[in-house]
């Protein structure tokens, strides 16, 4: 009866990513079930923030002992995950970091736990940049526009073209999705032709974008880039249609978490005591 | 209110008022009307009464012409406006708000109520009693004020539609084919009204085909043709044939005795059919050839019954047959599951309320018209056009159904030329039994004979009718017997020769003693009198 | 279109007390829901759980309210969403920005919340366009406007106007017996007022009150301007909450607000309706989502029990309904 | 809600050559928008935009022709973007997991798209429920079974069924063909066949169809098993281009294929409607969504511009038609 009871709250379940993470929570605890019970929620798009807080009261009332979340909305979630914290459960954070601001508004320390989108992004930049000469013109597809990580990416993938010195068309919201990523790429493709490269938020977006590339007949002389590593972009990479994505190893991402939690509940340490950041790590991926 | 003293100032004046839609529909029309005179207004269906009453209501703009009332120039630009000035009008259609109550429609457009704008407590008991007080002016106490309107039977709605129009604030009041879906007792509630507010010296204008109440109760006569005024004059001065000849422009044959069709072999019979308090066990059986009318008060049930026999609604008890030419008897027990099945049995329905249950408003005649069998004029699914049009210009120029052309929007047609498309439908597709309510509802007297004609052909070729009609001298001129409705009940049963208005009517009050006057027979097989 | 008014298109108007039976199917769903939840988690049934949701709905059940009357005048009204984050957005602007005092700051987003309402009833009075369209393009662009305002990103406004949120009566919410009061004041104005009576006779069948000399186009227009103004107060109710302007707040709240006051047996075809069935209907889903997360129900099993649990809702309504027309 | 019938209402059917003016308003819409948008860009009125356009919208107008069905008999489908999914999703489980030829995958997911049509269909036949809460309840439960079916993940189909998407006619793909052909067959069924004369007829007064002895519950049965299979059609289309069956494909769409219907002057409350306008109403929104992309503009304000656009459409439209009847 003393195990602790741990809540995972994730954001998008539509999103490969996440459910990676999940599953490799799931996988964690049941190696070791006995040491700790887990509930996992989602919502059901990354933009849902009041479903996500719902959730968090909901595991309040659940009476878990600790919190894993990835927060839809760095701020939004804030007033919530400190009332938490003032009902006595820990709070981690995972994959998305809350905003710095709030958090010291609120006089509240909640460890992150997780990788550097705007790093990550860069890499992926970095190793398109050895293909691209200064004043190539290419094109960046972003997530949500109004979320963190879509706009850490970006940043991140600005700051390896800038370094090129490659021309970056205006950015497009693809909206994580890929549909959507295709209109944008054919878009693209058309009004500027001599585009040399597409940088996507997320590999959704990037599969899109490659079905555009291919539609647009220009399969190898635009290159592709993508985030996350997700399966379905396993075949691209092989096939050359695509030139490189990010891992941030989204299986691991919750399970550092949990043991960040588990570990100061087993030593009884406090919120405030815990530390800042984690950093977990981002590998790039070629073929 | 205006005084009967000089009975020389119109109140209101017409003077060379017109229409035209796409082609014209009202010439120029010049009449007057003096307060206390109630004017009869008749034509054919689509001669154009009810746009010109629409016109003096502020419901339609008039192409061209005035409108003097008191001598001012008066131009309603909406119905409302026309009310303020005292002119009120009897719609031909009925506009009541079915989920609204009987009290809140009675009110609607003025219903009391304190404080603060519209957002204001509604009075209830001020509009309880204003409610009560123009029900009481159609005999109507028994009511429930707070039913909503939709769920009461159509005349009982014509009834409100006319109360709610009754106020003592009218000077000039507009009543389209009140009486069109009324039995005697309602009208003479009515004309009782007619008589109370002509003493008051409120003018009217009556619109009707039943020629015999325009001369029971108008002073003056206009007679339209073709959107032409050719005669306008006292009532008294001419003959109903004379009317007729004026009106429909060739004489029309109203013989009012025909001989008993011979009796075919049984076609349908009923076994106690009910539903509920409203229809209760009525049995009853239709021969081939011949026609089985249906009389009673608003509100008898009799709607309810061919609704019943239909497979509308589903019956709580008892059984419908049906005797095909060949093969067996086909047994419905509670009736048919649906109207499609009572159709692919050879059973048909014309409705009472052509506008919400019986046409496709927005969409052309020629649709509607085939509608009960549109496999008819397809082949393998597909339309054949061509031949549709040649079917329904047969069933337009048979019975003379005015429209521009047959696609025209039934929903633009005047009601009775409406009704003849409903008609038409069944002249379509042939029936083994057709039940008709009120199938010449708002049709003048010379395509009502036309009518007549088609059902006359239908009796020859096998079919058995059902009729139900509020007109009486209607259902006695053409029925082979006729059966009286009271209560849910069919009270009584008559053969042709038995019944007189006089016995028909008796049988049709409730409170009315056992039907004594030795015309009636009691529902021969089919008696059943289970007083509740 | 027009079908035969049957007795169910008639119900009498059931205010409060009125005929508790009009209930009867959705309370039972309710009772239902909650017994089955208890039984699968031992928290579920706790004055906690209560507290949360009655501090979750009041954002859902005001929407749901100015949308029953929408509903009944036979419109649609998508961009609920929209313009909940639009109020949202300007409330933060005009404190983070502007400087404005929280109250002035509220009344900013009310008014812009006000204005959306009027755009959207008045462009389809005026061109007679249907709401549906019409709404659906205010969704668009009011979003984007949403996006300009807060510059795409969450905005941060602290507790100016946390007392919204802040508990009341023991851990309750201000918003909550905000939501409960309106819900009372809407049904009573929905059966009880002039106006009301006008909005279910516009529904049912416009042409006859037109005839009966009622303009229905301030009427119209006066339904979605309360539309706006609900939204916009919903707006800030959730970012009180949030003590944030998020751009994206609310995208697809419209289809839940919809549902609730269908499920509430709110007829979508107009002329039917009844504000504290709304409010059961928006109970329904508030309490299904509570206990679908209590119960960490995977995602797919949480969308595929939605989906079932709305319809049965309406099924269970719906048969209860014609039974107890059935006996008239 | 029985509008007074208005000559607007009765257009005739106009088959293709019919009356042309019919669609005046929204060729002129069309052609506005595409000078506009090649004023503003050089690369935009080219045969790759007209390529591009052409090989994006058969999903959403074979959807759309299935929503004019939907909508003409005043019921509405908000679960066709679900539908797509499960479908696509059907087909790449059967490819990848069941090693099904394409063929046999495509026939699969076909069959998935009509049982969840003929669900929606069947419910709200049986029960009279709406169609808007039986839909809404079906986008849920359906999303969630996409899920499962992908386990919440892209899978790559490889080109399997890209066949659908090849270039075909220059670099035109089979699927465009497709959705030409299939609206030209719909539109001759709509206005040439029995069929389509009974769902005009049911949209327009279904107790009148009832009591003319047409039993409606088939048609509509068969109309929403019909959006089911062509939601199936248009979720293999979407894979076959992106050789993807990607879990959230088509969230939302529901809304986009409602406003392209509705654009191409459909009514919400049944009766009316066109497949020919439908597809002018595709064209318009694909127009609108490649050339906003394509000049690059922001996404607030491509926000915006769409709402104000999807408005303006209408009302161009609308006041066209109102004065081509007045002159009648
Ligand atoms: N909105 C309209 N558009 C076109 N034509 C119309 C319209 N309203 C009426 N009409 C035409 O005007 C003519 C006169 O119609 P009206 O309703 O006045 O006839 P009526 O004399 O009242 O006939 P009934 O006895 O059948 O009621 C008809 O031919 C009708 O088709
Ligand atoms: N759906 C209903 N719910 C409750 N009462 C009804 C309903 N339909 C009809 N009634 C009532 O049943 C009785 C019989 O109505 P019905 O319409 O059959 O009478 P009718 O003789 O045809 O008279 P009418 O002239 O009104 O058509 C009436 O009292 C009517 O108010
Ligand atoms: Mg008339
Ligand atoms: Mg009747």
């Amino acid at each position: 009866a003393d195990k602790p009871k741990v809540a995972l709250v994730m954001k998008s379940m539509a999103n490969d990513f996440f459910r990676t993470m999940e599953e490799g929570a799931k996988a964690y605890q049941k190696a070791n079930a006995a040491q700790f019970d887990l509930i996992s929620n989602g919502i059901k798009d990354e933009t849902d923030t009041v479903a996500q807080i719902k959730m968090v009261e909901q595991m309040v009332n659940q009476r878990v002992n600790a919190i894993i979340i990835a927060p839809a909305d760095s701020k939004a979630l804030v007033p919530v995950l400190k009332s938490a914290v003032d009902k006595g459960i820990l709070v981690v954070n995972i994959d998305n970091k809350l905003d710095d601001a709030a958090l010291k508004e609120k006089n509240l320390n909640v460890p992150f736990v997780g990788p550097d989108n705007r790093a990550g992004a860069k890499l992926v930049g970095d190793f398109l940049g050895k293909q691209l000469k200064s004043g190539d013109e290419v094109g960046i597809i972003e997530g949500v526009s109004t979320t963190f990580n879509a706009q850490q990416r970006t940043l991140g993938f600005q700051d390896a073209m800038k370094a090129v010195g490659a021309k970056v068309v205006p950015v497009q919201s693809g909206q994580w999705e890929i549909d959507k990523g295709n209109t944008v790429a054919a878009s693209m493709l058309r009004e500027h032709p001599g585009l040399k490269a597409l940088l996507c938020g997320n590999d959704n977006m990037a599969l899109g974008a490659v079905a555009a590339v291919k539609a647009a007949g220009k399969t190898g002389k635009v290159a592709v880039v993508g985030y996350d590593n997700i399966a379905a972009v396993k075949a691209k990479l092989a096939d050359g249609s695509m030139l490189a994505t990010a891992d941030q190893f989204g299986g691991k991402q919750a399970v550092f978490g949990i043991e960040t939690a588990l570990k100061a509940l087993a030593a009884k340490q406090k919120q405030a005591d815990m530390p800042a950041v984690i950093k977990t790590d981002v590998v790039l991926v070629t073929k | 209110m205006s005084a009967v003293a000089q009975p020389a100032a119109p109140v209101l004046q017409l003077e060379g008022v017109g229409k035209d839609y796409v082609t014209q529909v009202l010439d120029r029309i010049t009449l007057s009307l003096r307060p206390g005179e109630v004017l009869a207004l008749t034509g054919e269906n689509g001669a154009g009464k009810s746009t010109l009453s629409k016109i003096m209501a502020g419901l339609v703009e008039p192409t061209r012409g005035t409108l003097l009332l008191d001598g001012q120039p008066f131009a309603p630009r909406s119905r409302r406006e026309a009310e303020d000035h005292g002119v009120r009008m009897v719609m031909q259609e009925l506009s009541l708000v079915a989920t609204l109550t009987v009290a809140e429609n009675l009110a609607l457009g003025s219903i009391p109520h304190g404080g603060l704008w519209r957002a204001g407590r509604i009075d209830r008991s001020a509009l309880r009693q204003f409610a009560q007080q123009q029900l009481a002016r159609m005999g109507l106490q028994d009511i429930d004020l707070d039913t909503p309107v939709g769920r009461l039977g159509i005349g009982t709605q014509q009834l409100i539609e006319i109360a709610r129009n009754l106020r003592d604030s009218t000077r000039v009041l507009l009543l389209d084919e009140p009486t069109a879906m009324l039995t005697p007792r309602e009208t003479q509630e009515l004309f009782t009204q007619i008589r109370r507010l002509k003493a008051q010296g409120v003018a009217m204008v009556y619109v009707s085909h039943r020629l015999e109440e325009l001369r029971a109760i108008t002073d003056t006569m206009a007679i339209l043709r073709d959107g032409q005024l050719v005669d306008w004059c006292p009532t008294a001065s001419l003959s109903e044939a004379e009317v007729i000849e004026r009106m429909v422009g060739r004489p029309v044959d109203q013989d009012e005795n025909q001989p008993t069709r011979p009796a075919g072999a049984r076609r349908l019979s009923v076994q106690g059919l009910g539903r509920g308090d409203v229809v209760r066990d009525v049995s009853l059986e239709l021969h081939a050839g011949q026609i089985f009318g249906i009389a009673g008060l608003v509100g008898s049930g009799r709607t309810e019954l061919l609704r019943l026999i239909f497979g509308a609604d589903r019956a709580d008890r008892g059984r419908v047959e049906l005797y095909p030419d060949t093969g067996a008897p086909v047994v419905a027990e509670g009736g048919w599951r649906s109207p499609a099945a009572a159709l692919a049995h050879g059973v048909g329905l014309v409705t009472e309320d052509r506008k919400a249950q019986g046409l496709l408003l927005p969409l052309p005649i020629r649709i509607n018209a085939t509608l009960s069998d549109t496999r008819a004029v397809a082949r393998a699914g597909v339309l054949q056009t061509a031949q549709e049009r040649a079917r329904v210009a047969d069933f337009v120029q048979r019975l003379r159904v005015r429209c521009q052309s047959q696609e025209q929007p039934v929903g633009q047609l005047s009601g009775g030329n409406q009704q003849k498309v409903v008609f038409a439908r069944w002249m379509h597709r042939p029936c083994q039994v057709l039940l008709l309510d009120e199938p010449t509802r708002g049709v003048d007297v010379g395509a009502r004979a036309d009518i007549y004609a088609v059902m006359e052909q239908m009796c020859a070729q096998g079919c058995a009718l059902l009729v139900v009609s509020s007109d009486l001298r209607e259902l006695m001129a053409i029925s082979d017997r006729i059966g009286v409705m009271c209560n849910g009940e069919l009270a009584s049963v008559f053969e042709r020769g038995q019944w007189t208005e006089q016995s028909l009517l008796a049988a049709a009050f409730p409170d009315a003693a056992e039907p004594s006057e030795g015309h009636g027979q009691a529902a021969s097989p089919t008696e059943s009198r289970e007083l509740p | 279109m027009t079908p035969a008014p049957s007795a169910a298109d008639a119900r009498k108007p059931a205010f409060l007390t009125g005929e508790a039976g009009t209930y009867l199917g959705l309370i039972a769903v309710l009772v239902l829901m909650v017994l089955l939840f208890s039984s699968m988690s031992q928290y579920f049934f706790s004055m906690d759980t209560l507290v949360t949701i009655a501090n979750d709905i009041p954002a859902v059940a005001v929407m749901a309210v100015g949308m029953t009357f929408v509903l009944i005048i036979a419109g649609i009204d998508l961009s609920v969403g929209s313009v909940m984050a639009l109020a949202a957005a300007v409330a933060a602007h005009a404190m983070l920005n502007l400087n404005a005092s929280a109250p002035v700051a509220s009344l900013m987003a009310l008014a812009a919340g006000l204005v959306c309402g009027l755009i959207t009833g008045s462009v389809s009075v005026i061109w007679r366009l249907p709401t549906f369209i019409v709404s659906l393009g205010m969704l668009e662009a009011v979003r984007g406007l949403a996006y300009v305002v807060t510059d795409s990103r969450t905005q941060y406004v602290g507790d100016g106007i946390a007392w919204l949120s802040a508990p009341f009566v023991g851990a309750v919410s201000v918003s909550f017996f905000a939501a409960i009061a309106l819900t009372v004041v809407a049904q009573w104005v929905l059966t009880r007022s002039v106006f009301g009576r006008h909005v279910v006779g516009i529904g049912t069948n416009e042409e006859a009150m037109r005839l009966a000399g009622i303009d229905p186009r301030p009427i119209r227009l006066t339904v979605f301007a309360l539309m706006g103004l609900l939204a916009a107060v919903a707006g800030l109710m959730q970012a009180a909450r949030l003590e944030a302007a998020d751009p994206n707040a609310g995208s697809g709240i419209e289809l839940q607000v919809i549902a609730s006051v269908v499920i509430g047996g709110t007829s979508l075809m107009g002329g039917r309706g009844s504000v504290l069935a709304t409010f059961l209907g928006v109970l329904i889903t508030a309490v299904l989502e509570a206990g679908l997360a209590q119960l960490g129900v995977s995602d797919p099993s949480k969308r595929i029990i939605t989906g079932l649990v709305i319809v049965a809702a309406v099924i269970i309504d719906t048969l209860r309904q014609r039974r107890a027309d059935a006996r008239h």
